[in-house]
């Protein structure tokens, strides 16, 4: 059964809600009235069973095995949700008196004791909204650091294997993003680094493990050079899975780094969001960090959040508000679940078994898949593969990717890092077992024979058994239908 | 360590097939000077799920609930009530532990609801096209503000007096860092029309201007007809940014786009959401078809698959970073899925009936609470038309009085000392939002904190 | 991908649960310690994942259309679902102090209330677990009352159309079970009930709205006849979604009658359970209704549920107690959310609504399949064929039912009642939209020309497209598999 | 009306393809008398959602709950922590929106979980087979009984006085009905084995006896070996039924299947199930090969499907009501399936180790509370042997003692006075339950509530 748009099945009469009837009273509305809107009525049966027969149109975490490198698809407890929708945090107002408020805030607070304290770093801003949020942050702090300096640095150095993200929040914040090359071993290559700092440069914006899935060994190097020069280090943090409990970025001389709470600690991506980032800052960051702050002053939490208030604070040097209120409250109460669950102890465990599992996948199919950088050692969180094996048979990444999709699996991150040919990035995490690792290494060993022994045809125009064959992308950006009209496309 | 499947025996057997002596050995690129040798010190160990329910329980328990006592709150968040189905399909795993929609072959359930959102923004707003979220109102601003650039090449934006404060904030920090200068101004409680600067903005559009942002109900509840406003913007090249902050006003007040408005940005919070101190929330965004290769976010539009049936793909993503890197329409990447999976499902269940009874259930019964607590000697109601929720004038200062009305179990307003911290102009100002959800006795219990408030 | 069972994958190190450490004590269990168990131990991903995946070969309402006759598979509302979760109804002991549950009992007595006025029955027994419990109930009290006039009747008269639980729990309660045949048009023979009633009739069993899917026009004289020989009326209720808010059981003279909140006021089926079924009775039944009782006293609720306590009592000749502690509280919540949801003018349009779609199927479908008793005029809730229409097609109600699934629909009732050939029952529910409605005979009238044209072969093998095809269920039967071994019976 | 998808148009149009007139005709055949021409009197109407939860939840405020005061109620139903991903997983729609398996193409689903459940129970019972579960342990145990009467065509049970007294009572109403005499007599409260009569038992089975029902541990808390009994059932030729309230008990007692019972009935509330006031729970019932053909409720069967996959199915349902009518095992025909399911899942969670560690929590912490309470100067503790249920004598009347304690806010135990209303012998006794859930605050409130109580 093909489902329908609500569009094409409501009408005006229906509706799924109950409401009592309105008081009588006077319009005060002052002649301004709605006009027809143009919205299909359903009962709660139809608007329940619509979306219920569209959820079994997605794969999920909980139907298999996400191995989709720098996502970090982990399993998503339920215990998380279920804290997330106690009435005293989810039914409370962001403008409550805080005196009203003062559970909400010690939640807000030990969380960022824990960011802090995993990370090794004095401070940390809690109200952006995700990752790529957290990365504005990070580098409005560093713009703001340079201004109280009285330096107009313009230039953010980021290295090629960067998340796309990286230079367009340098862009964004004002910055020309220049690129440093990789060594072949898949690192940032030091001394190109050295070669170009200089008084023009702002920050490095580095990711570490990076997006080959690779610890770069020469980090406190690199932050001693980049300090050395004036600049900040920037890092990504959608890879601290692969160190959290491990490694604290602060010991690597890390300045400021976000950290993706749906990535490391499991608030669900929910299919695109909602995320969190908040952004733990070096002591030479910290005043610069946007408002508001949580203040724990003997039994009371305050609320620091007027930009008036700066004289004499800590904070006195922000940059600002980044959002209406304090951030993701909802994720801040899910993250700290997990974490509370897992203890400084388990996500030591943690990050080790997101690394072996990962090693354990790169080293079952490096004989055949070509793993670049297999030889250097082992990887972090993720397993990297090119489409080396592939040549001659015609089969390329993206069809193994797709062809994966039928065997149950969601398919890799595919063509990404851009430093490897016809990349595949395979992140497992932690939260798969022994077992199901070789049923997945299985069926992409029997994916590789397969390609190799010239079955292109199958890969070209595979999935086969999912709700949908390959979309027209090319189609949807030529012509694009962004709403819903009574004509569809497929009619045509 | 319930959540992780590996045992003993797996890891001396995986440590064998990689050919390692033991985990560490995997972790040997790491400077040894940054190598913890244990768990992280100074924090906890793991706890079973009983522990954790009680530890977040205890701090949840210290916060006074808006289900648990007579709440009148609003200014950018809006308690209503949310139908049970929403909660439960929000939390079906195929929804909550899914990706971003990039492999759309396994992912319909997501693009065909996104598709469904976008189409009920789109009407709602009375615009063309809307895209399928931002993180909330407030970034979603300032992003409207970028578009206006981006499609004006002017780098002036006029900040409406009614905007939320903290929508003007988060466009000051935003825009400090670039070329656009932001004009904004303090509201003043002019009594029939608080906040309301149509006039002063009229005549401040010059052609600089890259766009005026008007919010519209605006933050005092006052609601204002930007037609001519709409009409000097296009005059004189400008955008019009409309900005709404309480969905439910769509279902009685006229549309952003019926009055002309280029761009509309809102919080949809107040549709399928809750109010979980601030967040997360919903950003709206909607335009109109011509500068739709100009608006940031995702998208989500329809093609056919190889076998030719209907299907949704992310589309025109080549405005994204995730494939132009710096040259991004915006750096954003996350949406707010799951929150527009509410709102999609709470609008679809409402239809435009119920959304229009909702609608004028809440005007009603915001006139009611209104007359009653002008009528309160030394209380001033300061609004001529609005919706569901009204400005008053207190003989004395307002912080305080609705933080002893807290004490008492009464969240009775937003005080605008909170908002406007310096403005002794503001100080004895009040917001009280009124929806569906106040019973009789929370209005009774709120007129009589009031008349205490008032008396003190 | 094939699910296996927990005891394939899982092993004894893993465990999804934590516990904090226990204090040491020395052991008071009397040397009496457990031995091996043979539990398999998995991680809470895993099980999360195992149990969704489980759950996607399930048919449910929330997927699709549910016509399955004399069950009344209609929306279940999440309202209910959250309602039955309040803490303050969750979490409460069925022996905490009569104080301390006052809003419980408030809510017992609130739903006996309805279910009472709805009926128009002096008296409810909320006990009952299920339907068949409540027949088991009833029964009772008619034995029970029996006795106390002294007298031994010893044979239930059951109509031939009634369900298969009717005879059975007549039989169990210790009567001998006599059939009474129906008319040609469905109904049951009253000069045949009437010539059979008599000294040694305890009851007489009947199903009203009756199982062909009609009501029994002769009901009131059929009472009247009943009560003239000294029997009670015992009315099967499953059927009440059709009538309630309609009629009242007690204007038709009925002595009681159990009324499954799982089937009329909406409880989940929860595939197979657990349901409800309190049981209403006459003004001649109530002082023999079983233990426990509510009552209420001014602003006091108290539980009457000491058997002690019968003196001056208007429960002292109750005939006990049937179950542990005081019936299925959590379906109380469910079934009082649901009631008060659609109030007296909602659960009318629930019995209109129910009886207008199932005419509607049965007018609408009439044309190509044979109605039996479609000439006598409108059924009720369901609408009954028979298997005439594929005379000489091969075809068997079976293999249609089958044939449906392949469609997205789950299969009508089959073979029941028994009254007709090849019977095919289909209740759509007041839930079903119109659009659902007549896709769903679209559905039904494309399969039955495929039948007329020959197509036999398709259907026999049908379904094709479910998680199984057609299970072997003699194999099931012959050598029972009851619990897991390592040796899986497919790999025979 | 929400859950009601016609229209007025709709009806219009269907009542046309009927040929009907108007609704009403479609009600002709009721006769005119019974037929009501409006909605019953005396009801309110229609509600919506919002009012509904608004009168739900004042009800259920009204009510003392477990989680928020300190807790120690057992006999027969216990408060265990329940994992958060139970009540996500049976809430999912395929498994509480489904039917009864009898379409196993698409009940898969179901089937498998109820043959996990089967397989479980049999194990932890130490038993060959279970039932995919009945209404509760209480209409188990009678149907156990019955059973032991087709097995042995004998009619006399004997009930041992640990027995559950509302298990005792249930079976006395049902086979008051039919030909089984039930012989059931008043416990004692003999120190250090209250409640156990394995001893008399023995004594009094004789060639008429179908079988000996023990609850083990009974509902004093006492754990007794019923290995003697086991063989001097077989010996003479009557089954032993073993009861089990405390499913938790699994984890650390001795199985019944390991010291001979014939027949193992049980609640299985305390894994996965909540407390509930008393419903729904979970009817286990399992037994011996050679008995499987006589036990009563659905069971589930491996087989084949056309394909030669692997499936499941109901099976052996010639015993049941709906083949069988009048020969039926018993009348019942809905289990407890989602109450299974809750079971399976929380099982599945646990793990052999999990319910091991659990088992051995409950006793450690029972232990220790017991000895505390046992302590206070009058207190008597009467066990011996216990598992995390033991009985004390107060000096004191328990049932009004319980009562002022919970006025006071403490859920102290069972008085054994609300269990045998009039028996002054054991008024003085209160059974007491501890489980993982206490904090040791609930313990030391506990402890001071019953010193304040002895003192009165």
């Amino acid at each position: 059964l093909e489902e329908p748009l609500i569009f094409e099945i409501g009408d005006n009469a229906r509706t799924g809600v109950d409401l009592p009837a309105p008081p009588k009273v006077a319009s005060r509305l002052g002649g301004l009235e709605r006009e027809a809107i143009g919205l299909p009525g359903l009962s709660e049966p139809e608007v329940v069973r619509h979306y219920t027969r569209l959820s079994r149109q997605n794969f999920a975490i909980d139907m298999g095995l996400f191995p989709l490198g720098s996502c970090t698809m982990k399993h998503n407890p339920r215990l998380n949700e279920k804290m997330a929708r106690l009435p005293g945090f989810s039914d409370i107002h962001p403008l409550q008196p805080v005196d009203s408020v003062q559970g909400a805030l010690e939640l807000i607070d030990s969380l960022a004791h824990w960011l802090k304290t995993l990370t090794g770093m004095p401070e940390v801003a809690m109200s952006p909204k995700a990752g790529a949020h957290g990365e504005l942050c990070g580098m409005l702090a560093i713009r703001a650091a340079h201004e109280a300096r009285g330096e107009a640095r313009k230039v953010v150095l980021v290295p090629e294997s960067a998340h796309g993200t990286n230079p367009a929040t340098a862009a964004f914040c004002g910055y020309e993003v220049e690129n440093i090359p990789a060594t072949p071993a898949g690192r940032v290559d030091l001394s190109a680094l050295k070669a170009r700092l200089g008084p023009d440069v702002a920050a490095v914006m580095i990711t570490n493990p990076n997006t080959c899935g690779l610890f770069e060994p020469e980090m406190i190097a690199i932050s001693q050079a980049v300090h050395a020069a004036g600049a900040y280090v920037y890092c990504d943090g959608a890879n601290f899975n692969a160190i959290v409990g491990k490694v604290r970025p602060g010991d690597l001389g890390i300045d400021a780094m976000h950290i993706n709470l749906h990535k490391t600690f499991s608030t669900p991506h929910g299919g695109g969001g909602p995320g969190a980032g908040p952004v733990v800052f070096s002591a030479a960051l910290a005043p610069f960090a946007p408002l508001p702050f949580v203040r724990h002053t003997g039994t009371h939490f305050e609320l620091v959040e007027e930009e008036q208030a700066h004289g004499g604070d800590a904070h006195a040097k922000s940059f600002g508000r980044m959002v209406a209120f304090h951030g993701q409250m909802g994720m801040f109460v899910r993250a700290l679940s997990y974490i509370m669950s897992h203890g400084a102890d388990g996500l030591r465990q943690v990050a080790e078994d997101a690394v072996l599992n990962a090693n354990y996948v790169l080293r079952s199919l490096d004989d055949v898949m070509t793993a670049p950088f297999g030889a250097s050692g082992p990887c972090m969180h993720e397993a990297l593969f090119d489409d080396g094996f592939l040549e001659g048979t015609g089969v390329s990444t993206l069809d193994i990717a797709k062809a994966l999709i039928d065997e149950g699996y969601h398919p890799m991150t595919m063509y990404f890092p851009l430093v490897v040919h016809g990349a595949m990035l395979i992140e497992p995490t932690e939260t798969e077992s022994k077992a199901a690792l070789d049923q997945f290494i299985a069926t992409l060993r029997h994916l590789v024979a397969r390609a190799k022994a010239g079955e292109a045809d199958y890969f070209r125009t595979a999935p086969y058994f999912a709700p949908r064959r390959r979309l027209d992308e090319t189609l949807a950006a030529r012509k694009p239908v962004l709403s819903w009209t009574p004509e569809s496309i497929a009619a045509e | 360590m319930r959540y992780l499947p590996l045992t003993a025996d797996d890891r001396t057997a995986m440590l064998g097939r990689i050919g390692a002596p033991g985990v560490d050995d995997l972790f040997r690129d790491v400077p040894a000077a940054a190598r913890l040798s244990g768990p992280v010190e100074g924090l906890p160990l793991h706890m079973s799920e009983m522990e954790v329910e009680r530890a977040l329980s205890a701090m949840a328990r210290k916060n006074l609930t808006a289900t648990h006592v007579p709440f009148f709150l609003g200014c950018g968040a809006y308690k209503h009530h949310v139908p049970a189905s929403v909660d439960h399909l929000i939390q079906r795993g195929e929804f909550l532990t899914s990706y971003t929609p990039y492999q759309p072959e396994i992912a319909q359930g997501t693009l065909q609801y996104l598709f469904e959102f976008q189409t009920q923004v789109a009407r709602l707003t009375g615009m063309d096209v809307a895209n399928a979220s931002m993180y909330d109102g407030s970034t979603a601003c300032v992003e409207a503000i970028f578009m206006a650039r981006r499609v004006t090449r002017r780098a002036k934006a006029l900040l409406s007096a009614g905007l939320h404060p903290h929508y003007v904030a988060v466009a000051k920090t935003l825009t400090h860092f670039t070329d656009d200068a932001v004009v904004a101004s303090v509201p003043t409680l002019t009594e029939g029309a608080p906040g309301d600067d149509v006039a002063a903005l009229i005549a401040a559009i010059d052609d600089e201007t890259s766009c005026v942002v008007v919010q519209n109900p605006n933050l005092f509840g006052h609601v204002a007809d930007l037609s001519e406003l709409a009409a000097r913007c296009h005059e004189k090249g400008a955008l019009l940014i409309a900005v709404v902050t309480e969905a439910v006003a769509f279902g009685a007040v006229r549309s952003p786009g019926a009055m002309g408005a280029d761009i509309m940005v809102g919080e949809g919070q107040s549709i399928g959401g809750g109010l979980s101190f601030g967040g997360p929330y919903l950003g709206l965004f909607a335009c109109n078809h011509k500068h739709v290769r100009q608006m940031p976010g995702r998208l989500c539009g329809e093609t056919v698959d190889a076998e030719g049936k209907r299907g949704f793909v992310l589309t025109l993503s080549t405005r994204e970073q995730h494939i132009r890197r710096e040259k991004a329409t915006s750096n954003i990447c996350t949406n707010s899925g799951l929150i527009s999976l509410a709102f999609t499902i709470h609008m679809s269940l409402l239809g435009e009936k119920g959304l229009r009874d909702l609608a004028a259930l809440n005007h009603a019964r915001a006139v009611q609470v209104a007359e009653r607590l002008g009528a309160i000697p030394g209380v001033t109601l300061l609004n001529g038309p609005f919706f569901n929720e009204f400005t008053l004038a207190l003989p004395v200062e307002a912080r305080p009085a609705m933080r002893r009305m807290a004490d008492a179990g009464v969240l009775g307003g937003v005080a605008l000392g909170r908002l406007y911290p310096g403005e002794t102009a503001l100080a004895n100002g009040v917001v009280v939002a009124v929806t569906e959800t106040q019973t009789e006795d929370d209005v009774d219990e709120l007129v009589a904190a009031y008349e205490e408030a008032v008396s003190c």
